[in-house]
């Protein structure tokens, strides 16, 4: 399944490039993923929880900078999952690329996700995995906006456990988020809002 | 496919019933089952607690006041289908309830558990979204009651916490003798709709259009009002030309597309399925049943 | 003579039971200490295993063990599975091995099992095995499987290519040379299931006072499976028993000997415990086999008047990841392509694809009903190209009943040159006509088509080679309380076997039909066996109860013509006594008879004369006996939705001479209604990782009882000439040709837009995309 | 695990068993009172092999938990038998019409059409296949079944 999102972030390429790469601060922006530890400092282990409807799923596994071109200001990352309850797996492959827009920077996200086992078969939730990866990423660019409002210096990862406390990720419910999907729909448009 | 292991609690008041889920972890409440059982027997769905409310009586049964129906939550979707009340007063509901399931999950699951469910395709939530439903929410701190549009956020996804219960729907009902029409495609008798509308117009002696509600399901993550398309109806005779109109503004959604219909094939069945919806309402309006 | 039950409907001896909830399947079975496996079975759909930590599982409270392939016997957990059907145009012939080692190659795959006190903690403990999974490129579609760098299904092989084969005869290439006119169709028909309503089902139990391993199985192959176990347990025959008791449905899936089938006595062997293994519904989607995955290129070469001059093409099939049952679907599909018609020349090359996806083998049809699918969509096209009647077009091409026996040219699945025995395919087809009124169609049609509905009409001719060897056996035996035991190695999962069986021995034995106790699918009733598959048991163990019967009525004669003291042809048999036709009729009653034919202890037996009335015979068919029909389907498509209502269904069907109509009805009436699964609704979908992606009831939809009209039957009755019944098989008939007639007439009711479909399942969103293509919405004037 | 008593009444016969909480009410049929002729056939609820009377009324067996029918009355295939033991109108009308092959969808058949038959003595084609939607078959293509059901409710009607 080939995913596309993308977002803006109102900083310099350069500065948002060093924010990026702040693996441990960046991860709590994104809603249900959690950082486990850090093997080295292209290798870390984390969780993600996500919530479709009434099943909750929650995934654990690794994800590795498998690529880092500072020049091209593009990051690849190889992740993999397994499901914590038997549920089947999750493979990613997603291309972080920053392009710049004057003094603001636009971030494109190519995913290419592969899910397996019973997760892979939860037919009637097919559909609407394009469109919830969008609001979870749009939702982590809102953090991530605050993340660099509140903490203008990249280095200060401290603050990023305000933005979105990593133990309520979860919690963070998706309803605000769906809620957000359900606006784009009526407003019948394919951009995002 | 068995589930996994859960405690379960059957309360016999709504007061208890709303206590557990203010303490319990990870509780979900069974209604008729008929949705959640089988989510459960596939482990897609795992609870530590289920909170059965088929003994809490006050949660059964259907009334009208002042202009309204009043549907406990768990009232099974049979009784909605026999019910004298239904029938007389809220013809949309009953074309649409036969459309749910079978015979034999029609005996046990329940209009709120359809509800609280909250499948993008069901007939129960599209039913209440053409009649400007309120649903009764009830959790340890009190009751309250949600419209309609902002009761169903997201694909299988409610504005019920997880402490809380639906515990009563309201549908404001219309003038005797309004028009409706409710219109689904499914692939098998009584599978879920690949897409559907559901259709209520209130016409003048003069068979004009004073106020219509039309609603699809199956194209997006809830069921989706088409203001434009009402708009495009009052006022109007229900002729072939407002017909159309009112089916130009399907044009303008991009539905959803999962394994069993591309967006596409959504959007043509939207189109035709509004169209034959606004004309049996157009047949009935006016006629008192 | 009693009353004759060959061709009598006789309601069945199966049906009380069943209906008041005594029958007997595999899961309704409950031994003392038996304990409930689960599997942990493979989310990926192809990936190397790198190691498995069981130990949460086994510390689990209620689990009992957990197995991976090393901790099986080596004879059954480090050899790949017997291959059933071997053929030498099989390049790459793997097969699974029962618990996997190093490789998993389609989702479900079994990777270990897990015993426990319950079926619920065996559950619980799958989700706390912990395998680590090196995901591999996997391959998906068949047609991309067989590009030259596509992702192998399999590491250790070159390509994903298992087979490769050309059938045919004639010059092919001079016929389309000199053509008239060739016509090109690609179709593609997608995976379905058998969908039996009962999944498979498993329960061993070791007897260690006698050391006999008894295994009860949902299989449609005891006598094959009990072979598979004696390999893979390293045991003698006689040490195993398999019972297929009552089985709720067959359809293909269930012939195959699976994985289950050996782990769980191995299993039940080395815990010294009866161990219980059901599969539910999801394991049954992603592990039990399929079928119809094809993709067909081909062309056909007519003269002006639409006679056929040649057909050739290109097959690909999709036998997923393994060849547990061989090729024998290609082949049975190249086989059956040329059908009732008079071809001068054929050629199909064949290519058989490896994909990360379970195993194809064959559903009711095998195969049959894409080659017939392929063959009526080209008549469909002559007709419509040259502007002919589809049905006047297979009337100018039909084999002559004049001609039979008639060789088409090939060589059957069975080794044996493909002759038809017997048939009036032209007969066949003008009453199916006769039955819709197809005269009047066009009136029909119009008129409808004034009230803004569309009618279609649709034929589909078919050949099937039934009643395939080598043999199924049955045995008689008078016991001495006058009942008449009859066991045979046919089984039942619904065919009614026992009744037709009965009244097959009722009559020629000259038994009352209730006084026989009759034993199907136990390996213990009868040595050697073969079980259901390819509509052959009517052929096989009907033949069997014939000789068997009528020996064992030879005995009685004999017997009863030594104790009355009258000449043999003195005695007649009927309802379980003997009698003699003079004087005042002395007679003896079986049980009076059996009692005798012990002998007493001390006395000579009568020259000639053998202990017991009891005979074993073993008919051995010298090829298939070939049963034909013709289908004609009136539908109803709502151009708008895409919906199509089937109106009548006509089914003219020539399995020769009928045991019981009512039996043969329900086969054929059953078999309909799986074709229109396969033609409308029946679709198992994968996503591009080869992931299932319909795995409930819910996303694979097999039809409803509003899907599936009433049919109306005729019967042909060309008898075979190749056994003692003149009957054919009638078990797959139904199917064959029902997406081939339902398509047509789908087209046809369309026809005005000039929409053509070459697909299985035809689903309403291909058919409104098709009529948008065509601009259909537009000349109707919008959508309404 | 949580344990749970119930007491209920199956086929009329009363019973009390502590079960687990996520027992299913046909694993409990199955299982416990070992009343096999309920089956289970898909536990998500649609094929409908597992259809047995709950207060009269028939539901998923695989949908409902054992615990739920606490102090209700339940009707599996094995109460259907008429007094004598015999084949009861709609069994004895499956028999005559073709209407069972394998036999394991039957159950769940019987119970729909029983409660059909009660609550409309005189169903229509129609009617009689709207409501065997609930229930699937492969083996017969529906049609011996239809025509046992429209064969009993005459014989019902007219007492033959």
């Amino acid at each position: 399944m080939k995913l596309k999102n993308s977002f803006s972030v109102d900083l310099p390429i350069e500065t948002a490039w060093k924010i990026l790469l702040d693996i441990p601060a960046v991860v709590p922006c994104m809603p249900g993923a959690e950082l486990l530890a850090v093997e080295d400092e292209r290798s870390y282990r984390g969780q993600m929880k996500v919530k479709l409807g009434p099943v909750a799923v929650a995934f654990q596994g690794r994800a590795r900078l498998t690529e880092v071109d500072e020049a091209r200001h593009l990051v690849r990352v190889a992740a993999s999952g397994t499901e914590g309850k038997g549920r089947g797996s999750a493979q990613a492959e997603v291309v972080f690329r920053l392009l710049p827009e004057g003094q603001t920077t636009r971030v494109e996200i190519d995913t290419d996700l592969s899910l397996a086992g019973a997760v892979a078969q939860y037919g009637r939730a097919q559909g609407v995995i394009a469109d919830v990866s969008q609001v979870m990423v749009d939702a982590f660019a809102q953090n991530l906006r605050r993340r660099i409002a509140e903490s203008p210096s990249p280095s200060g990862s401290g603050s990023a456990q305000e933005a979105v406390p990593a133990a309520n990720a979860p919690a963070l419910s998706l309803f605000s988020l769906l809620a957000a999907l359900i606006r784009h729909w009526f407003s019948g448009s394919k951009d995002v809002p | 496919m068995k589930p996994a292991p859960f405690d379960y609690h059957a309360p016999q008041t709504l007061e208890e019933a709303t206590a557990l889920l203010a303490t319990l972890e990870n509780a979900k409440v069974l209604a008729g089952g008929q949705s959640l059982v089988p989510m459960m027997n596939f482990r897609y769905v795992i609870v530590d607690h289920l909170v059965d409310l088929a003994k809490v009586k006050s949660l059964a049964g259907i009334s009208v006041a002042d202009g309204r129906m009043r549907i406990g939550a768990m009232t099974r979707q049979r009784e909605i289908e026999f019910s004298p009340e239904v029938a007389r007063h809220c013809p949309l509901l009953l074309k649409a309830i036969k459309n749910v399931g079978h015979r034999q999950t029609r005996n046990r699951g329940t209009i709120g558990g359809s509800l609280a469910h909250a499948d993008p395709a069901a007939e129960m939530p599209t039913v209440c979204a053409a009649h400007d439903a309120v649903i009764e929410i009830t959790g340890h701190a009190g009751t309250r009651k949600v419209p309609f549009n902002e009761f169903g956020i997201g694909f299988m996804t409610t504005a019920v916490e997880p402490n809380e219960i639906v515990t009563a729907i309201e549908l404001p009902l219309w003038p005797q003798g309004h028009g409706y029409g409710f219109q689904e495609f499914a692939r098998r008798h009584g599978d879920f709709a690949v897409a559907g509308a559901a259709v209520l117009v209130d016409c003048d002696k003069g068979g004009i259009v004073r106020r219509a509600s039309v609603t699809l399901c199956g194209v997006g993550n809830t069921p989706l009002r088409l203001p434009a398309a009402e708009a495009a109806l009052t006022g109007q005779r229900l002729d072939d030309a407002a017909i159309g109109a009112a089916v130009n503004a399907v044009k303008s959604i991009e539905p959803t597309s999962d394994i069993h219909a591309t967006p596409e094939y959504r959007s043509h069945l939207a189109q035709v399925l509004l169209a034959r919806a606004l004309r049996d309402a157009a047949g009935r309006c006016g006629k008192l049943d | 003579m009693g009353a004759k039950q060959f061709g009598a409907r006789v309601s069945r001896l199966e049906d009380s039971a069943l209906l008041t909830g005594g029958g007997r399947f595999v899961d309704d079975t409950k031994l003392p200490g038996m304990l409930h496996a689960c599997f942990v079975r493979s989310p990926h759909a192809h990936a190397r295993l790198r190691s498995i930590d069981a130990s949460a599982a086994r510390d689990l409270p209620g689990v009992h063990a957990v197995f991976t392939a090393d901790d099986l016997p080596a004879s059954v957990g480090g050899n790949r599975m017997p291959m059933l059907v071997p053929n030498p145009a099989i390049e790459a012939s793997l097969t699974q091995h029962c618990l996997a080692r190093e490789e998993v190659c389609y989702v479900g795959q079994t990777v270990a099992v897990i015993v426990a006190d319950s079926r619920y903690i065996a559950e619980d403990a799958v989700a706390l095995v912990d395998v680590d999974y090196d995901v591999l490129p996997m391959a998906s579609n068949c047609r991309d499987a067989v590009k030259p760098d596509a992702a192998r299904a399999h590491s250790a092989l070159a390509n994903n290519i298992a087979s490769t084969f050309r059938m045919g005869y004639g010059d092919v290439d001079a016929a389309f040379a000199s053509a008239a006119h060739v016509f090109k169709e690609d179709i593609w028909q997608h995976r379905g299931g058998g969908m039996a309503m009962e999944t498979r089902a498993v329960i061993a139990s070791l007897d260690p006072s006698t050391d006999l391993l008894t295994v009860w199985s949902a299989t449609q192959t005891p006598h094959i499976g009990r072979r598979m176990l004696a390999d893979l347990l390293d045991r003698s025959l006689e040490s195993i028993r398999v019972i297929a008791p009552d089985v709720g449905g067959g359809f293909g899936p269930k012939a195959i000997f699976y994985a289950e089938e050996a782990v769980i006595p191995a299993v039940a062997m080395l815990l010294r415990r009866p161990i219980k293994w059901i599969e539910d519904r999801r394991e049954h989607f992603l592990c039990a086999t399929q079928e119809r995955d094809q993709y067909w290129t081909v062309e056909i070469a007519v003269d002006g008047e639409g006679k056929i001059k040649g057909v050739r093409g290109k097959l690909l099939h999709d036998t997923g990841a393994f060849v547990p049952w061989g090729i024998i679907m290609p082949y049975i599909a190249a086989a059956t392509m040329p059908g009732p018609y008079v071809i001068p020349a054929y050629g199909l090359d064949v290519t058989v694809a490896l994909t990360n996806k379970v195993a194809t083998t064959p559903v009711r049809g095998a195969g049959r009903p894409q080659a017939v699918f392929a063959m009526e969509r080209l008549m469909d096209r002559v007709a419509r190209e040259l502007k002919l009647d589809p049905a006047e077009v297979r009337f100018r091409n039909f084999i002559q009943p004049e001609q039979m026996p008639y060789s088409v040219g090939l060589t059957f699945r069975d080794g044996k040159p493909l002759v038809y025995d017997s048939g009036d395919y032209p007969q066949a087809q003008a009453e199916a006509l006769r039955m819709i009124n197809y005269e009047g169609f066009a009136v029909r049609k119009a008129q409808a088509r004034a009230q803004g509905r569309f009618l279609g009409v649709g034929i589909g001719n078919y050949v099937e080679g039934t009643g395939l060897g080598p043999y199924e056996g049955v045995t008689v035996r008078v016991l001495p309380s006058g009942k008449v035991a009859v066991a045979t190695g046919a089984t039942n999962q619904g065919q009614g076997t026992r009744t037709t069986l009965s009244q097959i021995v009722a009559d020629n034995l000259g038994c009352r039909i209730e006084d026989i106790v009759m034993t199907v699918g136990d390996t213990a009733a009868i040595p050697q066996g073969v079980g259901a598959f390819a509509s052959r048991q009517a052929v096989n163990a009907g033949s069997s109860a014939l000789m068997a019967g009528g020996a064992v009525r030879v005995q009685i004669v004999k017997l009863a013509a030594h104790v009355l003291g009258v000449s043999e042809d003195e005695i007649e048999v009927e309802d379980s006594i003997a009698i003699a036709r003079g004087g005042n009729r002395p007679s003896l009653t079986f049980r009076e008879l059996a009692r005798l034919s012990q002998g007493m202890p001390g006395f000579s037996f009568a020259p000639g004369q053998s202990p017991g009335l009891e005979h074993t015979a073993y008919f051995t068919p010298p090829q298939a006996s070939y049963c034909s029909g013709t289908h004609v389907v009136e539908t109803d498509v709502d151009p708008m939705t895409g919906a199509v209502k089937i109106l009548n269904y006509i089914v003219a069907h020539d399995s020769g001479n009928i045991i019981n109509p009512l039996i043969v009805d329900g086969q054929i009436q059953g078999g309909v209604a799986h074709g229109i699964g396969n033609a409308l609704l029946e679709w198992m979908k994968y996503d591009e990782n080869a992931q299932p992606l319909t795995t409930t009831f819910a996303d694979y939809l097999i039809p409803m009882a509003t899907d599936v009209p009433t049919c109306k039957i005729a019967h042909i009755e060309s008898p075979s000439p190749l056994n003692p019944l003149g009957v054919k098989g009638a078990g797959e008939g139904g199917t064959i040709p029902a997406a081939a007639a339902i398509i047509a007439a789908i087209e046809d009711a369309l026809s005005e837009f000039g929409v053509h479909f070459a697909e299985t399942p035809l689903v309403p969103e291909r058919i409104v995309g098709a009529l948008r293509t065509a601009g259909a919405y537009e000349k109707l004037g919008g959508l309404r | 695990m949580a344990k749970h008593q119930v007491s209920l009444k199956v086929n009329g016969r009363s019973v009390e068993r502590e079960v687990d909480s996520r027992l299913t009410l046909v694993d409990f049929l199955r299982g416990e009172l070992e009343l096999t002729g309920t089956h289970v056939g898909c536990e998500h609820g649609v094929c409908g092999a597992c259809t047995v009377l709950i207060d009269g009324r028939t539901a998923r067996s695989c949908l409902t938990f054992a615990i739920q029918v606490d102090a209700s009355d339940i009707t599996t295939v094995e109460g259907l038998a008429s007094a004598d033991g015999g084949l009861n109108t709609l069994q004895q009308a499956f028999q005559d019409n073709h209407g069972l092959q394998c036999g394991f969808c039957t159950p769940g058949m019987l119970m729909s059409l029983t409660e059909l038959l009660k609550d409309n003595p005189d169903p229509s084609e129609e009617q009689v296949r709207d409501v065997l939607t609930g229930n699937l078959c492969r083996c017969t293509g529906y049609a011996g079944i239809v025509a046992a059901a429209l064969d009993a409710a005459r014989r019902m009607r007219t007492g033959a």
